[in-house]
């Protein structure tokens, strides 16, 4: 198992080095620079001084030189110099970073308390009064956007009842709250993912243990003599939460990746709210940097989902 | 006579929905003596599955429904049990083993695990003494390396080990009566050949009956002491082993052993019976074998007949006769 | 003529009298007799129809701002009241259903056929089509679709729905191109694949005659949860600044136009309207997509 | 060359075996390992052999469909192992195909006569009456009512949709077809109506067989030749009267004697082989079945016995002999 992460490990590097590239290219195919766009049209002497700034920051070299310039000062952990904020990138990535992953966690454990139990509930007594009416609620909960079930939480909770904080949760660089500050700035956010994927989950989950309680070996363990509650448990429940484990892993890299419009909803200074605001100042160093991040995220996701497939599902061996 | 180990009588299990009602299993009588092997024989469709799965109350809900009848095994009517003394009764008294070991095996839980889980249940034994249990009853069933196959997964075993995990989980409680449908369908001959003098092994040893439900007459007759015919959800013949391959009354029963074809001699001709089963959500008011009978009157499809014995034991379901 | 000729001929003729059904159609009855989703079909027609029609329905227009008219409560003249800017709000929720459901309708179309045809021929090919197809969507996936979106938007400074359209139906495939794969890989493995091949069919007599029909189901089903998805992604990036842009009405960008405080807490018939269209015209599109999938297998038990 | 319809000789499919990101091959599973054996003009071959022993993959590899490792294929004394495009299209409309599942040969979604012209409209060979002329012939030639053309296969049982297979095998005028395990899927009294179709057939059109099954009493009843295969080789080939009455090679023995007839014969000496057969991924040295066979000598383990000629017509690949 150990060698098989490392290879996985490895074998990540060459689709990161393509998505750099995609990114570079894509950003240097636009029109206009981030120079231009940050510098005030009206200053005096306007070409000098963004001459001047191109070289400073070896705009003017071949592409190729460019690209292979930041990518070794990337590694080397020099992420560049954000145009339009002023500060290095890493002093904006990181904070955002660990933002968002404190939201993903969140959201996460709201969706294994929420999505998961309710779809094994569901599923343990199928077309009964409970399951049916819960599973309209779901349909329904499903259809609505989680930004509209955003607005509405904000709506409810913030302005009518004041509980939640709505905008600008929580500020970055030194002055960043504590935990607890966080916890709850985050807390509102999380809630609309878990809300709108919890009701994914748990129609997945419900599908999944129905499935798997009309296979032959859920027979075989009803004529074996267990009670209704030992077969759900131990045969049903074990091999219906195969595809939901799965599911969680690759979830987990792309929430890691930013919830981009609830993070812009709620000001939220994650990775998707940089993303956003870099997207719209042009801010390319910052570009380049959160989307390596994201694609790390979700490659890392995608590993994690096939170590606990292997984890759950002893037919999986991975060498 | 000996009073039966397991009688059932008039059962009828229907498939319900919306706007059909299937007669899966439209009114048999069964009876089976302490450590006799059944057969019951019977082409796809003749309810001959259900049947089994009627007898282990385990019809797939919601849709199907044993509408009524009784099953008494050992003086108790099984269909007046709760669910709760029923589990008692299962993989206890009696037990099953399916068609595709593949797929009746957890493919999450190790052999150990799946075998001792019945001793769990049934015999409140604690883990180690289970475990030992299970790996002596796999040794029993002839299978190789039992103190490690306890903790292998499925999907490690060939077809034919699979086969033996799944007899030996269901005779570890030494149950009074075990169900085997088509166990020996999905194996090669010669595999078939193996678990099938397994079954006869565990008939010996532990005085079990077996039921035993196929579609193939090599295998009853090789194994049947009273064979069952089914045909569209009911029996229409029912008769000791050695009266029914070499005096077959029934037209179908005899219509079936013309149409296989042999491994001994060469034949010119198969017979072969014209036309399909009738379908389960109508079946015609007279006999359902009527139309494809080479014999049938008149009046054949006018009137049901009854299951009659014509002679000692001997049970048909024809008017002609 | 031989007799078989007359025979044949007498069959085509009575061929409508015979009740014979195609697997089609008996999905289609299903779906017929699905209440809920025919309900659906109704309401998403109703909405279309509304939003085509719009000026049938009122006389304001959706673009024409007023200095003198903003912030105002719904009346007899402006149903809806009126934006920040004057404009009437009854009139660009009519006229905004119209950017969202083309966005829909014409990206779904867009990412089926470059699904169907890479998806297809990868999963017809294997091999080294199918490695590059795979490798292509692998990398796609890295990027999240919104995201993805987001940047090309702003680089490019689109402010055209129809390239904003070509972007997102550009950049959503690589999902239908999996599924369309998978469904590929499994029915090409299927007898009557195999016996077409026997007969000398070609290529694309099997893709179209054998594989495409019998991964209708799926496909269909597919369609409409993308559709849906397109209609909640335009509102998406319209609520962050990077949609339909102003003046242009779409759903998104009313709604978008009503993010703050003030507006959220005292004018809830600028955000409510076009919140209630989108989740409206999206739930249609899910109860459609669920009768589908039970018309189509209807071994799927409800 | 000689006036054999079909020639087959050292036909090898090797399956690659990948592992690791790059797909490096890691070895072969050989699914076929050297098989030679011809058919004649008007003959049924049988091939029997159990799950896995090559059979399948031997009638693809005749079908063109799957593409040999090594060895040669003649049809009508041409050699057809590398043809492609349109001269394996022109060679392909004389051998044509039967499959196992009557539920997945046929395209749910295509009426029964595009099914079964699909053959002349690809082919471009005949045009709109006539099309509909032959495709009513056809299915009158299968025992099925010419204005079922307009149906759909969900509308026909199994045992139908059978015949609508044969019927699209036989749309070419093929001199050849293969019927890969083409009665196994069907009940017993389908079974014989669909076999005794097939003869009926190629005395009608003057057909030859290559009856591809595991069930050892359909192929002796079908076949006039009969070879056995075991772990991708022919183990013995001969004609079936002579194989059956006196089997050489000890697998041939031991399957026939695991094979049951529908009789009753009281306890009878069974030859029941130990253990499965090995992977063909791994197969062993020497002779293929020596780990089961109860005669092995010294000799089976290091060397591969060939095929040759024992008695009259009659090939085995055995020591022994």
């Amino acid at each position: 198992m150990g060698t098989y992460i490392l290879r996985r490990l490895l074998g990540m590097i060459p689709m990161l080095f393509a998505i750099t590239v995609f990114v570079f290219l894509m950003m240097h195919a636009a029109p206009g620079n981030a120079i231009e766009s940050m510098l005030n049209p009206r200053i005096k002497d306007m070409a000098a001084l963004q001459a001047q700034l191109i070289h400073q920051n070896g705009l003017d070299k071949p592409l190729p030189v460019q690209y292979v310039d930041w990518l070794g000062n990337f590694i080397r952990g020099d992420w560049g110099y954000s145009f339009a904020q002023g500060v290095p990138v890493r002093q904006l990535v990181l904070p955002a970073l660990g933002n968002t992953l404190i939201l993903a966690a969140l959201a996460e454990v709201f969706i294994l308390l929420i999505g998961v139990p309710l779809g094994i509930w569901q599923a343990r007594r199928p077309y009964s009064l409970f399951d049916t009416s819960t599973s309209i609620v779901n349909i329904i909960l499903f259809s609505i956007p989680y930004y509209i079930i955003a607005i509405f939480l904000i709506y409810f909770l913030a302005i009518k009842l004041h509980v939640f904080p709505s905008q600008n949760a929580v500020g970055t660089g030194p002055q960043a709250g504590s935990i607890v500050d966080h916890l709850y700035h985050a807390l509102l956010p999380a809630l609309s993912i878990a809300l709108a994927s919890s009701a994914v989950y748990s129609r997945y989950t419900r599908g999944s243990m129905l499935d798997v309680s009309r296979r032959d070996f859920t027979r075989t363990a009803r004529a074996k003599g267990l009670t209704e509650g030992v077969v759900f448990r131990k045969h049903v429940f074990r091999n219906g939460m195969i595809p939901i484990v799965t599911q969680l892993g690759f979830d987990i890299g792309s929430l890691a990746g930013g919830a981009v419009i609830l993070e812009g909803l709620f000001a939220y200074q994650g990775m998707g709210y940089i993303t956003l605001q870099a997207a719209t100042q042009r801010d390319y160093n910052v570009i380049m940097a959160t989307s390596l991040i994201i694609a790390i995220g979700v490659l890392l996701g995608n590993l994690i989902a096939d170590i606990l497939y292997a984890v759950v599902d002893p037919r999986i061996r991975y060498q | 006579m000996s009073e039966p180990l397991l009688s059932i009588r008039d059962l009828k299990t229907y498939f319900i929905s919306k706007d059909t009602e299937v007669h899966a299993v439209d009114g048999i009588d069964i009876d089976v003596l302490k450590g006799q092997i059944v057969c019951i024989v019977g082409e796809s469709g003749s309810g001959k599955s259900m049947t089994s799965l009627s007898i282990m109350r385990l019809v797939p809900k919601p849709r199907g429904k044993i509408i009524s009848g009784e099953i008494v095994l050992d003086g108790i009517n099984l269909l007046e049990l709760s669910e709760n003394q029923m589990t008692e009764v299962r993989g206890n008294e009696i037990s099953m083993i399916f068609q595709e070991p593949m797929t009746a095996l957890n493919p999450v839980l190790t052999i150990g695990d799946q075998i001792t889980e019945v001793l769990l249940r049934h015999r409140k034994m604690n883990r180690k003494d289970a475990l030992a249990r299970a790996i002596e009853m796999l040794k029993f069933v002839g299978v190789p390396r039992a103190d490690q196959i306890v903790r292998e997964y499925p999907h490690q075993l060939s077809g034919g080990l699979r086969q033996r995990v799944m007899i030996a989980m269901a005779m570890v409680c030494e149950p009074k009566l075990l169900i085997a449908d088509e166990p020996t369908t999905a194996l090669d001959v010669t595999i078939q050949a193996q678990v099938l003098d397994l079954m006869r092994k565990m008939r010996s040893d532990f005085g079990t009956a077996i039921i035993l439900i196929t579609h193939d007459l090599g295998v009853v007759a090789d194994m049947a002491d009273h064979v069952v015919v089914m045909y569209a959800g009911q029996v229409v013949e029912s008769a000791n082993a050695d009266d029914l391959f070499e005096e077959p009354k029934h037209p179908y029963t005899k219509a079936l052993l013309q149409s296989i074809p042999s491994i001994e001699k060469d034949l010119d001709v198969l017979y072969s019976i014209p036309g399909t089963v009738p379908d389960a959500a109508a079946f015609p008011v007279g006999c359902r074998f009527a139309e494809r009978c080479p014999v049938a009157q008149e009046s054949c499809s006018q009137r049901m007949p009854t299951l009659r014995e014509i002679s000692t034991n001997h049970f048909v379901r024809c008017d002609l006769l | 003529m031989s007799l078989n000729s007359v025979f044949a001929d007498s069959i085509e003729k009575n061929s409508t009298r015979r009740r014979t059904k195609s697997p089609n159609r008996l999905a289609f009855e299903r779906f017929m007799h699905n209440k809920l989703a025919l309900i659906s079909v109704i309401i998403l027609l109703l909405i279309t129809v509304m939003s085509i029609a719009a000026p049938l329905i009122t006389h304001q227009s959706a673009w024409q701002t007023s200095l003198m008219q903003t912030d105002l409560p719904p009346s007899s003249t402006h149903l809806l009241g009126t934006d920040s800017e004057g404009i009437d709000l009854f009139a660009r929720d009519l006229y905004g259903g119209r950017a969202d459901l083309l966005i829909g309708f014409v990206d779904t179309i867009i990412t089926m056929a470059i699904g169907i045809v890479l998806g297809g021929l990868a999963g017809y090919y294997s091999g080294w089509v199918d490695a590059v197809v795979m490798r292509i969507c692998d990398f796609m996936f890295n990027f999240p679709f919104i995201l993805l979106i987001i940047v090309i938007v702003a680089i490019f400074n689109v402010s055209n729905i129809w390239i904003l359209i070509l972007v997102m139906g550009f950049t959503s495939w690589p999902g239908i191109t999996r599924l369309v794969r998978g469904l590929f890989l499994t029915i090409r493995e299927s007898e009557y694949v195999l016996a077409a091949q026997i007969s000398g069919a070609s290529v694309w007599r099997i893709i179209f005659k054998h594989l495409l029909p019998n991964s209708l189901g799926p496909l269909v089903v597919n369609a409409t949860l993308l559709m849906a998805g397109m209609i909640g992604a335009e509102a998406a990036l319209a609520v962050v600044g990077f949609g339909v842009k102003p003046p242009s009405p779409s759903w998104g960008n009313i709604l978008a136009g009503a993010l703050n405080f003030l507006t959220l807490q005292t004018e809830p018939w600028v955000w409510v309207p076009p919140a209630a269209l989108i989740t409206l015209t999206i739930l249609c599109i899910n109860f459609i997509g669920d009768g589908l999938r039970d018309a189509f297998d209807p071994s799927f038990e409800k | 060359m000689t006036d054999h319809l079909l020639e087959v000789k050292e036909l090898k499919k090797y399956f690659p075996i990948t592992a690791g990101v790059m797909k490096r091959t890691v070895g072969h599973v050989k699914a076929v390992d050297g098989v030679s054996f011809f058919v004649d003009p008007g003959e049924t071959l049988g091939i029997v052999g159990e799950s896995g022993c090559g059979k399948s993959t031997t009638g693809r590899m005749i079908m063109r469909v799957l593409d040999s490792t090594a060895g040669s294929i003649y049809f009508d004394g041409e050699n057809i192992t590398r043809l492609h495009g349109r001269k394996l299209r022109r060679i392909r409309t004389k051998f044509q195909m039967v499959f196992q599942d009557p539920y997945a040969s046929l395209n749910p979604k295509m009426t029964i006569r595009e099914v079964i012209s699909e053959p002349l409209v690809v082919n471009k060979m005949l045009s709109g009456r006539q099309v509909v002329d032959r495709v009513a012939t056809l299915l009158e030639t299968v025992g099925l009512r010419p204005d079922d053309m307009m149906r759909y296969p969900h509308e026909f049982s199994g045992g139908q949709r059978q015949r609508i297979g044969i019927a699209r095998a036989l749309t070419l005028n093929p001199k050849l077809v293969v019927a890969d395990e083409a009665v196994s899927a069907l009940d017993v009294s389908i079974q014989s109506q669909i076999l005794n179709l097939m003869v009926d057939l190629k005395h009608q059109f003057n057909l030859s067989y290559i009856f591809i099954s595991h069930n050892l009493a359909v192929v002796r009843h079908i076949s006039d030749r009969v070879g056995v295969m075991y772990l991708g080789h022919m183990v013995e080939i001969s004609p079936k009267t002579d194989l059956y009455d006196n089997p050489l090679h000890p697998y041939t023995q031991a399957l026939l004697s695991a094979a049951l007839e529908p009789k009753r014969k009281g306890q009878r000496q069974r030859m029941i082989l130990r253990g499965d057969v090995p992977s063909p991924a791994n197969p062993p040295a020497g002779c293929p079945f020596h780990t089961r066979c109860p005669q092995a000598i010294e000799q089976c383990r290091t060397q591969r016995p060939v095929l040759q000629q024992v008695r009259p017509a009659h090939f085995v690949a055995c020591h022994l002999y």
